[in-house]
């Protein structure tokens, strides 16, 4: 790759050299929390020889609420309008993951229409927080139009949302024992409607930025994630995917409807930045695709609750589990410990960005010019509510 | 680098000759979704101040508080929720939980203010802009966080019901009575309702806890016929339970029997603690029904000595000898009069007053006196013929059967009424083998009767024929037969808001012969024994005593309470009189009660 | 709020080394005084209130329907509305929902940074009595009590309409002359700082970030 | 080797000493393990038994018994199986053998636990730094004892002006106020 | 009897002759419970006759437009035998009766009476008795009927 050996060529940090502050050949500045080159609230320690980044520390914390605390203290009920705050751009995947784990423990099984939906409902949430991030890594490789088009589409998402839960950004629809409402009439038309524009601008962006010749001189040979790297760093997702693993939970370990749904492991080869938007531009398609099929073969009547106890008594019998499922980001997890009470004994969320952002991150940037940190960080696609909680 | 890369980027002109993506007026055009969560409203009128929104606010976020011009009520709390919109993340939790689903979302989402203290209303009230707004959030009907199907209860089929006095309800398992109990909200509404003021919320818990012991004590602060009441309590906290507003109440009467189930009656001693330690000073209760045993169980706890005068051969009053076995098993009774008489409470049975033992001896002898004598004469029906031998009497009917003897009802028995007695009068001539038909002067919806028992009479084979007014009562062919004129009703709507009335159509009259009538249209009291120096000092209206604070008459020493003093003439308002009674009782023996 | 006395002598910046504080301005911030003449004042608020630049901190959840307010389809540009990168060139700071204590932290020192008069407008339900996080340990619950603000737009999280009509408002507020929270801010300096203080434990800071 | 995570374990407990077993769902199997044979379990695990992903580790305050338990939820990708591995420690000494050698991002996870748990991790990389918090004084905010309502209305307080009426209070105080003297 | 006053002073007239029924039952009634409620009839009879004496010096008017209900309670029950120890449930009967009698004797003169202010007059004091009436009826089917 010619542009791979480029950026080799520009490295002029010898890499085990102790770095000596004090030397003046350094500087050392500080990306975020306030700077419009950070995804969300936070911040990179960067150690600069020149325009070259020889260390870089991530920094996180700004949005810490104590989630885990705040859960153990609240009863079942009140924990799923919580959940959703987690990850504030794909807030469906803590609402699906907290209401399936409380399932399991609580031996509740939600009916096959509320599984359809949810399905539905995550889907949607995957292709509105893919198109924001569309329109990041465009920004941040200075294709600002990019942005525009696709978080307008990524509101007509919304707007299907707000039809659907009654919510645009915290839906709060999923909950223990199944869904909270039906589609509500008309839905599947004005859906598929959204659809197709979504589809569309697909085209264009394929044009417009993957065949961009900026873009293709940035992103391509920019944080080159190894095969070797993968595991030991805990890389999940389309992260990985890039890399060429073919990991889905979707197909590996098929959760609601997704063994029903007929749709294709996107996976690339050159596992650089380019490469990884690449497989989420496609895995958009899949999206839809899965979505066309959904909106097909989803049940339309039938219940969307499974009986439930008296919820402001409610108590789970102890146990403990560990439920995932693959968000944009990959690999998106909760821990649910019980001890029989009305409460939580521990909640551990895991998030694929509390290693993307962090550990990955840390390595990737090293090497990298200072220019292209905000695009390797976006593309990682980290969220940094959910390293934090 | 190709050129196609070079050139590809500018398609992106292509989207110059569309319409944009800009709206207009994005503050105008844009109103939220029809199911939007938006802002909330309330409606005042359906809403019954549960306060079980604030209860399942995880943000803190409501506040119960009072409206002008909205009182306490039964059933309905006169609190409101206030909202607190620097706290509510508009999850609507409090919109499905609401028991009367008259809290509801509107579509509307915008409010600015500068200070930040704004952000308090009471929905509903407060003059919103989105009062009354047509969309919004509400909670789907296919959706429910409370249950609001009871757990049914096994009874004895109505056929094997039929042939004996077997009871019928069976009870609830613990794990039955488990899953009731736990369909409780515990808003507490109930309790100003409940005659007693019965901590219903507290016992539930019990229940859903399994600990029946607590249960007991808590039952036994404010009814010692929790045995009795957990079977015929007339439950009017039932009727005002909010989860009833989503299908059915809870079952408060089954769960209160539930606990009493499980305790063994050997051990209520023990888990109740109750020590006598006697004061020294004595009370004179007449009446061993609820009423006067109530009085008893909880003066004799702080240490009175109490005799109770009963005129009858045993206790229990109406409990005994007005509601059949099938219903209240005597075993059932026992267990509560046994506890109440353990504790050293001495009962003079076949003592009347004005016969065996003069009034005035009762307020000369003892500290004071607690009257609490029940209505034990029948009302009667006043009309034609109505001394025809073949018409008897609803409670002889059951007093007959509670004595084991054989009341002779025949074949064809009608059964004029509408109340518990009547009901009962039915369902015993059934269980004697007999077709009853029950004539009533209203619709079975204005019946006084409990619901379960008219459906039980019904599921048990009795005919009800409602809007029928007795008119006359005649002679039939056979001597031991007897016709009955009856007319047709129309209902008026009472003006000052009461039950609906009767009016007979003298055109549409009807005639039938039956074996025997079974009247049972009320009962009413007899104070005759009361001498005259007394009774000028004593307030009465309608046959009944009037009793002041604590139950206590002008006639200092005197406390009344039970159907004898009392417009609701149950057995919970008995008890709840004779415990308030005890209560009077007490202070006005410590002198902290000055008439 | 106790005092608008300015002849308070320097501030301390006793939060820093002796060294450090050679490096910093001990200079108390002055109140924004207002022209003179009425005209001009105003005319000066008119132009104010009709170039509103937002500081680009998504300092909470609240961040994320800054998105579609900037971009095509509520366009907040042509209300003469539009993000800045840096607090230097900025003028009104949009709380983005709660503030956890490290980021409060770092909020108020952008917000010293920059230019007076400035406005702040705090969305959601969080800055004004906790919202969501009102337990929490890391949030705080009252806003106001660290730095003054000028609007509250409630909702959680608000939709970029009422984003833009908070905009609107604010512009209104602008042109009447009624938005001081900067004056308030400088006047009762002391005060807010005490409560900056209270909770912000590693206070290693100048007291007013020039 | 078998790719049956019951036989693995079996295998395995030739040389460890593994208790509480238990097959929470298909794909998840929890087990405890001894503090000190730990770690080593754990690499057998990832390097003889391909659990080569780290989802995450954790740990559960059992304030009660006066333990900690760390989970590490390790993933075998190949067979599309979990394994949660505990290990109790005692609560007063926190103290447990890093990880980060096997994971990089372990670290993470261990300077998190360090912050709101105090469980040191000797070894483990920049453990001491900051991670959420900052200059954060009191008892680690995630242990069970730690009241985070209290501490939230001492330092942040509640705005004032706020009052609510328990209806069943309010029933009894206009409805029947005398019927409630005690006995 | 055709001024309007005239009828008034026998209508006021006939309301104290049945206050003093009431009283004189009072008198000899055996059971002092049922005393004060004869005497209470005895007080609802004189508040009618100060209702009349009202009309009659033009402070209150009367009204012959609105339709009293009849329940018809009285019409099938037996006639009772005001005696000493008289029951409640008999004391209402010959109440309600009473009034019944009342309300048909002021119907029948109303009939008779071709001078339309007469003829509303007597329709007016029959409202009047029919609204006393209704009062009892009431009270029966309260207090006596509770089950029926």
């Amino acid at each position: 790759m010619i542009y791979a050996k480029r950026r080799k060529r520009m490295s002029t940090q010898e890499h085990n050299a102790p770095i000596d502050l004090e030397s003046g050949k350094y500087v050392k500045i500080w990306q975020g929390p306030q700077h419009p080159g950070i995804t969300g609230n936070m911040a990179l320690e960067l150690v600069l020889n020149g325009d070259e980044v020889v260390d870089c520390k991530t920094h996180v914390g700004y949005l810490h609420r104590g989630f885990e605390k705040l859960m153990e203290r609240r009863t079942f009920i009140q924990n799923f309008p919580i959940v959703c705050r987690i990850a504030v751009p794909e807030p469906t995947f803590n609402e699906y993951l907290y209401a399936a784990a409380v399932e399991e423990l609580a031996g509740i099984e939600s009916p096959q229409r509320a599984q359809w939906l949810r399905t539905l409902n995550l889907e949607l949430m995957r292709l509105a927080s893919y198109l924001m991030w569309l329109g990041g890594i465009g920004a941040s490789f200075g294709q600002a139009t990019i942005y525009q088009w696709t978080v307008t589409h990524r509101d007509y998402v919304l707007d299907l949302f707000e039809e659907m839960t009654g919510a645009r950004v915290y839906h709060m629809y999923i909950v223990p024992g199944g869904v909270r409402a039906g589609l509500p009439e008309g839905f599947e038309d004005r859906a598929r409607a959204v659809l197709d524009g979504v589809e569309r601008l697909l085209n264009e962006i394929e044009k417009v930025l993957f065949k961009n010749v900026v873009f293709k001189a940035r992103a391509k040979g920019l944080g080159i994630i190894s095969k070797e790297m993968v595991d030991p760093y805990g890389i999940v997702g389309p992260n990985a995917r890039a890399a060429g693993f073919t990991r889905d939970l979707r197909r590996d370990e098929p959760y609601l409807v997704y063994d029903q749904l007929d749709f294709d492991v996107v996976t690339g080869t050159e596992s650089d930045a380019y490469a990884r938007a690449k497989v989420r531009h496609q895995e958009m398609r899949e999206g839809i695709r899965m979505m066309r099929q959904i909106l097909e073969q989803m049940p339309t009547d039938g219940p969307f609750q499974a009986k439930m106890p008296n919820v402001l008594h409610w108590e789970v019998p102890a146990g403990e589990t560990y439920v995932k499922a693959e968000c944009t980001r990959g690999e998106y997890g909760y821990y649910l410990v019980t001890d029989g009470s009305q409460y939580l004994r521990r909640v551990h969320v895991r998030g694929p960005s509390y290693t993307h952002a962090i550990a990955v991150m840390e390595k990737l940037a090293v090497g990298t010019n200072i220019a292209d940190i905000a695009g390797l960080m976006v593309s990682l696609h980290t969220y940094p509510p959910e390293i934090e909680r | 680098m190709s050129l196609k890369d070079l050139i590809s980027p500018f398609y992106v002109w292509q989207r110059a000759f569309e319409k944009p993506y800009t709206q207009k007026h994005p503050i105008q055009e844009r109103p939220g979704a029809p199911r939007y969560r938006g802002f909330h409203v309330n409606v005042l009128e359906e809403c019954v101040g549960c306060g079980t929104c604030e209860t399942i606010c995880q943000n803190h976020a409501i506040d119960m508080v009072q409206v002008e011009g909205l009182e306490p009520k039964p059933g309905d709390s006169g609190l409101r929720p206030k909202f607190d919109y620097g706290r509510c993340c508009w999850c609507a939790l409090c919109v499905d939980i609401c028991t009367t689903r008259s809290l509801r979302m509107s579509n509307h989402y915008a409010w600015i203010t500068e200070d930040p203290t704004d952000f308090n209303f009471i929905a509903g009230a407060d003059n919103m802009s989105w009062n009354g707004e047509e969309y919004g959030y509400r909670r789907d009907d296919d959706y429910h966080l409370l249950r609001g199907e009871r757990v049914k209860m096994e009874m004895l089929a109505p056929e094997e019901g039929l042939k004996s006095f077997e009871e019928v309800m069976k009870g609830y398992t613990e794990e039955q009575a488990k899953d009731e109990a736990d369909r409780c909200v515990e808003c507490g509404l109930c309790v100003a309702t409940c005659p007693a003021h019965m901590s219903i919320p507290d016992y539930i818990k019990t229940v859903r806890e399994g600990d029946y012991e607590k249960g007991l004590r808590i039952l036994y602060e404010t009814n010692p016929f929790s045995s009795t009441c957990g079977r015929i309590c007339t439950h009017r906290c039932e009727e005002v339970c909010p989860v009833g507003h989503q299908g059915e109440p809870l079952a408060i009467r089954w769960l209160k029997r539930a606990i009493v189930d499980r305790v063994p009656r050997e051990r209520y001693r023990e888990i109740l603690g109750d020590e006598v330690v006697e004061n020294g000073k004595q009370v004179a209760i007449v009446g061993a029904g609820p009423g006067g045993l109530s009085a008893a169980y909880y003066l004799r706890r702080q240490g009175y000595g109490v005799t109770v005068f009963e005129a009858q051969a045993r206790a229990g009053g109406m409990l005994r000898y007005g509601v059949p076995s099938y219903r209240l098993p005597d075993n059932q009774l026992d267990k509560d009069i046994e506890y109440i008489r353990s504790l050293g409470v001495e009962v003079r049975f076949n003592t009347c007053i004005g016969r065996e033992v003069q009034f005035a001896e009762l307020i000369d002898d003892y500290d004071a006196v607690f009257m609490a004598i029940g209505l034990n004469v029948p009302s009667s029906l006043r009309v034609k013929g109505e001394d025809h031998p073949r018409v008897l009497s609803g409670l002889q009917v059951l007093d007959d059967v509670a004595s084991d003897k054989n009341p002779g009802v025949g074949k064809n028995v009608a059964v004029i009424g509408g109340g518990n007695v009547a009901m009962d009068a039915a369902r015993v001539s059934r269980r004697m083998g007999a077709n009853v038909t029950v004539l009533y002067r209203r619709r079975i919806a204005d019946m006084p009767a409990d619901p379960e028992e008219i459906h039980e009479s019904q599921a048990e084979g009795c005919t009800f024929v409602t809007q029928a007014i007795p008119v006359e009562i005649k002679d039939a062919d056979n001597p031991d037969q007897v016709t009955i004129v009856w007319g047709e009703a129309e209902m008026v709507a009472d003006e000052k808001g009461g039950r609906p009335r009767p009016v007979l159509q003298e055109d549409r009259m009807h005639e039938e012969t039956y074996d025997c009538i079974i009247s049972a249209i009320g009962q009413g009291g007899s104070l005759d024994f009361i001498p005259g120096d007394y009774r000028d000092q004593i307030e009465f209206k309608w046959g009944k005593f009037v009793p002041g604070d604590y139950q206590q008459t002008a006639l200092q020493k005197l406390f009344v309470g039970g159907d004898i003093a009392n417009n609701t003439a149950d057995a919970i308002s008995a008890i709840e009189d004779g415990h308030h009674a005890a209560r009077g009782i007490h202070k006005f023996l410590t002198g902290e009660l000055v008439a | 709020m106790t005092t608008k006395d300015q002849s308070l002598g320097p501030l301390a910046n006793d939060g820093l080394s002796p060294e450090e504080r050679d490096l910093f301005s001990d200079a108390r911030p002055v109140p924004y005084q207002p022209y003179p003449i009425e005209v001009v004042e105003k005319f000066v608020n008119w132009v104010r209130a009709n170039s509103l630049f937002m500081l680009a901190f998504g300092t909470g959840c609240g961040a994320v329907e800054l998105n579609p307010l900037m971009t095509a389809r509520y366009d907040a540009y042509r209300f003469g509305f539009q993000p800045r990168p840096t607090p230097r060139q900025a003028s009104v700071f949009m709380i983005g929902g709660y503030a956890s204590v490290k980021t409060l932290k770092r909020i108020i020192r952008s917000y010293e940074q920059m230019q007076g008069p400035k406005f702040v407008v705090a969305l959601g339900i969080c800055p004004v009595n906790g919202g969501m996080y009102w337990d929490s340990y890391n949030t705080v619950n009252q806003f106001d009590l660290y730095i003054p603000v000028d609007l509250y737009i409630t909702g959680c999280m608000p939709r970029p309409e009422v984003l833009l009509a908070g905009v609107l408002e604010l512009k209104k507020k602008i042109k009447e002359g009624r938005a001081d929270g900067h004056n308030r801010y400088i006047e009762n300096l002391d005060w807010y700082k005490a409560n900056q203080k209270r909770i912000i434990k590693n206070w290693d800071m100048p007291d007013y970030s020039w | 080797m078998s790719n049956d995570p019951k036989s693995i374990i079996e295998e395995l407990s030739d040389h460890y000493q593994i208790s509480e077993i238990k097959e929470q769902k298909a794909d998840l199997l929890l087990l405890k393990i001894p503090k000190e044979d730990a770690v080593q379990f754990i690499r057998e695990l990832r390097d003889g038994q391909n659990y080569t992903h780290l989802a995450f580790m954790t740990v559960i305050d059992y304030i009660e018994s006066g333990i900690f338990t760390l989970t590490y939820m390790l993933h075998n990708y190949a067979a599309h199986h979990n394994i949660a591995v505990h290990v109790d420690i005692d609560r007063e000494q926190t103290e447990m053998e890093s990880i980060h050698e096997l994971w990089v991002h372990a670290a993470t996870y261990q300077r998190e636990l360090r912050e709101m748990y105090g469980i040191r991790f000797p070894g483990s990389p920049r453990l001491d730094d900051d991670f959420c918090l900052e200059g954060w004084d009191e008892i680690p905010p995630m242990r069970r004892e730690f009241d985070t309502v209290s501490y939230s209305r001492e330092r942040f307080f509640d705005r004032e002006g706020r009052i609510t009426t328990d209806p069943r209070e309010h029933m009894k105080q206009i409805m029947y106020p005398i019927h409630t003297d005690n006995d | 009897m055709n001024s309007v006053d005239e009828i008034l002073d026998f209508a006021i007239e006939r309301e104290q002759a049945a206050a003093d029924f009431y009283q004189d039952l009072a008198e000899r009634a055996s059971s002092a419970w049922m005393k004060d409620m004869l005497l209470s009839f005895s007080k609802e009879e004189m508040r009618h006759k100060g209702k009349l004496k009202s009309v009659k010096k033009g402070e209150k008017l009367l009204s012959s437009e609105q339709q009293v209900q009849d329940l018809k309670i009285s019409d099938y029950l037996v006639d009772v035998e005001p005696a000493g120890d008289i029951s409640l449930q008999d004391a209402m009967i010959v109440a309600m009766k009473r009034e019944k009698a009342a309300y048909r004797l002021y119907s029948d003169l109303a009939s008779k009476v071709d001078d339309p202010d007469v003829k509303d007059l007597f329709l007016g004091l029959a409202q009047e008795e029919a609204k006393h009436k209704l009062y009892f009826e009431t009270q029966y089917d309260d207090q006596i009927l509770r089950d029926n």
